[in-house]
């Protein structure tokens, strides 16, 4: 399967992204500026500070050239991946709900976290273990998710939300310690843990490489969501 | 639109972003806990939020513009004032 | 040419009388405005190296693993498979202790260019930390948190991991905060650049953001000379980093390189576009014609000398041949980047610098990098103690796991997790030791070798003797190197001192000097750069004197690297090297029990220092050890807790006879845990298991307490 | 002082927090850079700043909080606007 992993001026663990996805299968660079997103079959919006992350987090990003197509093939029902800062550009271009606000200790804070798998009814997550927690690093100063009750209500009942930090370990103040959440559909998860630094015993523990397998075994096996 | 006024003299304006109501701001607490350490008492209900200030030659089209950049209507609320006072305030239904 | 300033404007300036007769004689005329601008600032004891220079020509640069000594932006040596690691340490005290945030922030955004100016990426970045006493100040306590959140910016936003620090708190630098920072780059031999101008007829691009009146400092009295009465919109002002313009400057600049579209490459730092462009006419021994009214400018209404002298980030300067200039320019569109032609390269060996018709300086290059005088220092070591103890905060009839647990909860030694917290230290996946891993930071190179780095230096011990003190910072970093496994390949230092023009400074620089110079020959590591902040030093004295090296090696296995947490019951505890000479000198102890800051410090026995580190070294690189941490600050009973809180695992130990528990002679001894076979033949002293840490005899502590009372000594203050 | 007004009507106050004339404002060039790209022309000189709403008991420490606590007065200029309009600017020297 191909990866496309998207560069931003400002994207910082885009290569790291791009080492994860080549674990598991191919992957490729899609430049901010253009519009072409060679017919990868999971976009991956990495981490780092796109645009400086100036103004809000995400908030200039999402009017990347590139976006407008990554909006496209998401509607078409293509996986999209944003992690950290991708998660946070997802969520302001509206193809996932709820918000990141500034952390509770206003700090930025790196820290490996154990994660819980709520369910493993997505491409993200087939292949993780329920029972399995997975440590994996977050990094970020804004990773507090938020959603008004009402729809959190919704997205809990129809377990939209994929990870939780597990109990004593929300870093941020994040509600119902939501760590990652997809839409409706399924196909754009977005989470502020970092599994591409989490896929290499050499360097950490393995707790992302579950979350990379699960994609790719969606798209090669056509594991049932 | 804008076009239309190209040209004009441009209208200093602000925007003035703050969190909506209800959602925690722990940089408003941050501030409150910190004054009395100061010295400073009798301070409350502290917020803090976003201040953006431009010239813009079409005012008109500020609300647009908060709506779709300079604010984010799910945890944000804004105020527009203009050199000449305020104009619009945009409480975006969340 | 606007005639010159008024009289004695030098002298604001900062140049003495007699360096003023030296310009005007060198020019046989008086400078005009912005000539004096540009040679103040060229001429200053940061660009000139005035009261240094002389001394740092003593120090080794020789080595088989150098490809770029000082003299370029930052030393580089080879790590083989045809790559290079560039590295340099850099201070930024001043604008630290004037604005943290932005100054510590900067202070990264600046070495960060140094570094990519040679042509690496850069990969990771080291802070060494100084501020007053926590619990005493306020103000330290506020030092401390803003210059963290400061490096953590500029560093966490750019993607570079930062991978290790060291951070010491003191009243001598109350009034003198140290922020000093290391950059690591990675570069394959060929794309490796000098500054050196070259080619008459080439073109001279500024690269990036555009010029303020940013930090313009001492010159700011030639703004108040020109414009008269005060203009407050004129005033120098503050430098605040823009780490997103950095990333795009970085990426770009290494694109360039990549493409090899560059002559040359140049980085822009103290004295801005002046000292940048004159160090590359006088590298390259040719001219530069630069036209300053094309900068590109962010204020309107600058003058030319402001230009030439403005400090505003995030700006490079490069040569680049005629028939490249589009195809460069074209390069910085993509990363957002701005590129103006400025200038020419000439064969004049001047530099001359016009804004638009009215040429505003012309000066040989020479006067302005080579002709300010070199001064010899004057050292007389102090009659009397220059610093005072600090307030007792033990008792001197505290007993030992009192005193351990006193250690372990000062600010000094307490666990840095709150600090490092608030760094990336995992972005570019390269990072193998996290802080708090292991004594260096590991990082994996593209070869599937790796490096690994650490920074170093104690300034009470050097205050205490200078130039043991100096040697053992050496030996310190070259032991934390043994721990993960590695062999030096070179160091870098930054050389943190009081006023050089007073003899007991001058006395404290000149043997540090020496004390450095004389462990690199004995261990064989090269000086390959550095820095130097002279007149840290308030009303109530000098800082103590803090030379802080950083020392990258290279280890050929990164599954091997080591650690320093006990991790298995059962294993043996060995104690490789001798402590025999430590002593409570300059200790933590000492300090805590408010002895005086006296030596004399062990002498070291460099041959057995050595084979300590080579036997460790080997352990790790075998296997053999399962863990491996040196013995420095709090002596042997502190460098056990480490290792047992690291691993939450006890440890049973029966220390050598006549052996203090707290007495310290860092750089030469070291904990090793491993089974008893693997490490069968070496002086063990004790085995792993259980929840306590006990030293026969001395003192049994929960690691649990251990843990806790480390985990909140420096929390307590952020 | 603050005490003498304890149980005073506290005052709605707001301190907008702006960086200083010629500081480097990241943000702001931002913002400016990404609006025609939104075909939003016409829009110059933007800069982006802090709000603080907060419940004052005593408005005339408003100053000295903004100089300690609220504001950065090496990079940062503020404005006081109570409730009833604009009271008070503060612009530090460098
Ligand atoms: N303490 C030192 N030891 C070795 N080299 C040094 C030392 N201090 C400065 N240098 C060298 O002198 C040169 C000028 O230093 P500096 O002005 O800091 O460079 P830059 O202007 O590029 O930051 C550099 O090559 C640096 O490595
Ligand atoms: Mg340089």
């Amino acid at each position: 399967m191909k990866f496309g992993v998207i560069r931003f001026p400002g994207s910082c663990d885009d290569v790291d992204a791009l080492l994860a996805c080549r674990r598991v299968g191919e992957a490729v660079i899609l430049w901010h500026a253009d519009r072409d997103l060679q017919d990868v079959d999971c976009v991956v919006v990495p981490g780092g500070f796109s645009y400086g992350d100036y103004l809000r987090v995400g908030a200039i990003a999402r009017f990347a050239p590139v976006m407008e197509e990554v909006a496209e093939f998401a509607h078409a029902g293509g996986l999209v991946l944003g992690i950290c800062n991708g998660f946070q550009v997802l969520c302001e271009a509206g193809l996932l709900p709820g918000a990141l606000l500034p952390n509770t200790s206003l700090r930025f804070i790196f820290r490996q976290v154990e994660l819980e798998v709520v369910t493993q009814s997505s491409p993200f997550t087939g292949r993780c273990d329920p029972d399995q927690q997975l440590s994996i690093p977050v990094k970020h100063t804004t990773g507090r998710y938020y959603a008004p009750d009402d729809q959190l209500a919704r997205m809990e009942a129809a377990e939209q939300v994929l990870l939780r930090y597990a109990p004593g370990q929300n870093p941020n103040g994040s509600l119902n310690d939501i760590a990652g959440v997809c839409n409706e559909q399924r196909n754009v998860f977005g989470l502020m843990p970092h599994p591409e630094h989490a896929v290499d015993p050499l360097t950490g523990p393995t707790g992302g490489l579950p979350i990379f397998e699960s994609i790719r075994a969606h798209v090669t096996d056509g594991a049932l969501v | 639109m804008a076009d239309a006024h190209e040209g004009l003299a441009p209208v200093r304006a602000r925007v003035l972003v703050k969190p909506k109501a209800g959602i925690l701001d722990p940089q408003g607490q941050a501030v409150e806990r910190a004054l009395p350490a100061l010295g400073f008492s009798g301070v409350r209900n502290v917020h803090v939020g976003r201040l953006i200030e431009l010239d813009v030659e079409d005012p008109a089209r500020l609300p647009e513009m908060c709506q779709r950049l300079l604010t984010n209507p799910l945890i944000e609320d804004y105020e527009i004032v203009e050199a000449d006072g305020v104009n619009g305030a945009g409480s975006h239904p969340a | 040419m606007t005639p010159s300033a008024a009289p004695a404007t030098h002298r604001e300036l900062g140049l003495t009388d007699a360096e003023y007769e030296l310009i005007v004689s060198g020019l046989s005329r008086e400078p005009a405005i912005t000539e004096l601008a540009m040679l103040s600032l060229m001429w200053s004891e940061h660009c000139a190296y005035k009261h240094s220079k002389k001394l740092l020509r003593r120090l080794p640069t020789e080595g088989p693993a150098v490809l770029m000594g000082p003299g370029e932006n930052a030393g580089v040596v080879d790590v083989g498979g045809g790559l290079g690691v560039a590295f340099k340490v850099e201070s930024h005290n001043h604008p630290s202790a004037v604005e943290p945030f932005q100054g510590a922030a900067t202070g990264v955004g600046g070495i960060l260019r140094d570094v990519f100016a040679v042509g690496a990426r850069p990969i990771a970045v080291l802070d060494s930390l100084r501020f007053g006493e926590p619990a005493e100040s306020p103000r330290s306590r506020y030092l401390l948190d803003r210059a963290v959140a400061g490096i953590g910016h500029y560093g966490n936003s750019i993607g570079v991991p930062t991978v290790g620090g060291e951070i010491y708190f003191e009243s001598s630098y109350e009034q003198n905060c140290l922020v000093n920072a290391m950059c690591l780059g990675l570069a394959p031999h060929e794309r490796l650049i000098r500054a050196a101008a070259a080619g008459p007829g080439n073109v001279l691009v500024l690269l990036g953001a555009l010029t303020g009146r940013d930090g313009i400092g001492g010159a700011s009295v030639l703004a108040s000379a020109e414009l008269g009465e005060a203009d407050e919109a004129k005033r120098p002002s503050v430098q605040i980093g823009d780490p997103f313009a950095e990333k795009k400057l970085l990426e770009c600049c290494l694109e360039l390189l990549d493409s090899e579209l560059l002559v040359s490459l140049q980085d822009l730092g103290a004295a801005g576009l002046t000292s940048s462009s004159s160090e590359m006419a006088s590298k390259g021994g040719v001219g530069l014609d630069i036209d300053c009214a094309l900068v590109p400018l962010r204020e309107p209404g600058m003058e030319p000398f402001e230009i030439m002298v403005s400090e505003s980030q995030e700006r490079m300067l490069c040569v680049v041949e005629p028939e490249q200039v589009d195809a460069v320019i074209a390069v910085c569109e993509r990363w957002e980047t701005r590129a103006t032609p400025i200038g020419t390269v000439t064969d004049s060996g001047r530099l001359r610098v016009s804004s638009g018709e009215e040429v505003v300086a012309d000066l040989p290059v020479g006067i302005l990098v080579d002709d300010c005088p070199l001064y010899d220092l004057e050292p007389a070591p102090p009659s009397e103690p220059l610093y005072a103890p600090a307030a007792a905060a033990l008792g001197a009839d505290a007993g030992a796991a009192e005193t351990l647990v006193a250690l372990l909860g000062s600010a000094n030694l307490a666990s840095r997790v709150p600090v490092f917290e608030q760094y990336d230290p995992v972005v570019q996946s390269r990072t193998v030791r996290r802080p708090d891993d292991a004594d260096a930071a590991v990082l994996v190179l593209p070869t599937g070798e790796a490096i690994a780095v650490s920074i170093d230096g104690n300034g009470r011990r050097v205050a205490c003797d200078p130039r043991r003190g100096a040697a053992e910072a050496v030996f310190e970093c070259a032991a934390n190197l043994a721990c993960v496994g590695a062999t030096p390949l070179g160091l870098t230092n930054c050389l943190n001192f009081g006023n050089p023009e007073k003899p007991h400074v001058a006395w404290q620089l000149v043997e540090a000097v020496e004390g450095i110079r004389q462990a690199c020959l004995s261990l064989g590591v090269p000086v390959v750069g550095g820095n130097v902040s002279l007149y840290n030093e308030a009303p109530t004295g000098p800082i103590f004197p803090t030379p802080v090296i950083g020392m990258v090696g290279r280890l050929p296995d990164p599954e091997r690297a080591g650690r320093l947490a006990f991790v298995r019951e059962g294993d043996v505890v060995a104690l490789i090297g001798e402590l025999g000479a430590a002593s409570m000198a300059g200790s933590e102890l000492a300090k805590l029990q408010g002895a005086p800051v006296a030596g004399p410090l062990p002498g070291l026995d460099e041959d057995v220092a050595r084979r300590a580190h080579e036997t460790v070294r080997a352990l790790v690189g075998s296997g053999a050890a399962r863990s491996a941490h040196d013995i420095a600050e709090g002596g042997i009973a502190v460098a056990l807790a480490e290792c047992c809180v690291a691993g939450g695992l006890g440890a049973v130990v029966g220390l050598p006879v006549g052996l203090d528990p707290f007495a310290e002679a860092p750089g030469r001894a070291f904990i090793v845990s491993g089974s008893e076979e693997a490490l069968h033949g070496l002086p063990v002293i004790g085995h792993v298991g259980g929840t306590t840490l006990s030293l026969e005899g001395v003192l049994s502590v929960e690691v649990s307490r251990l843990a806790d009372v480390r985990r909140r000594g420096l929390e307590r203050f952020l």
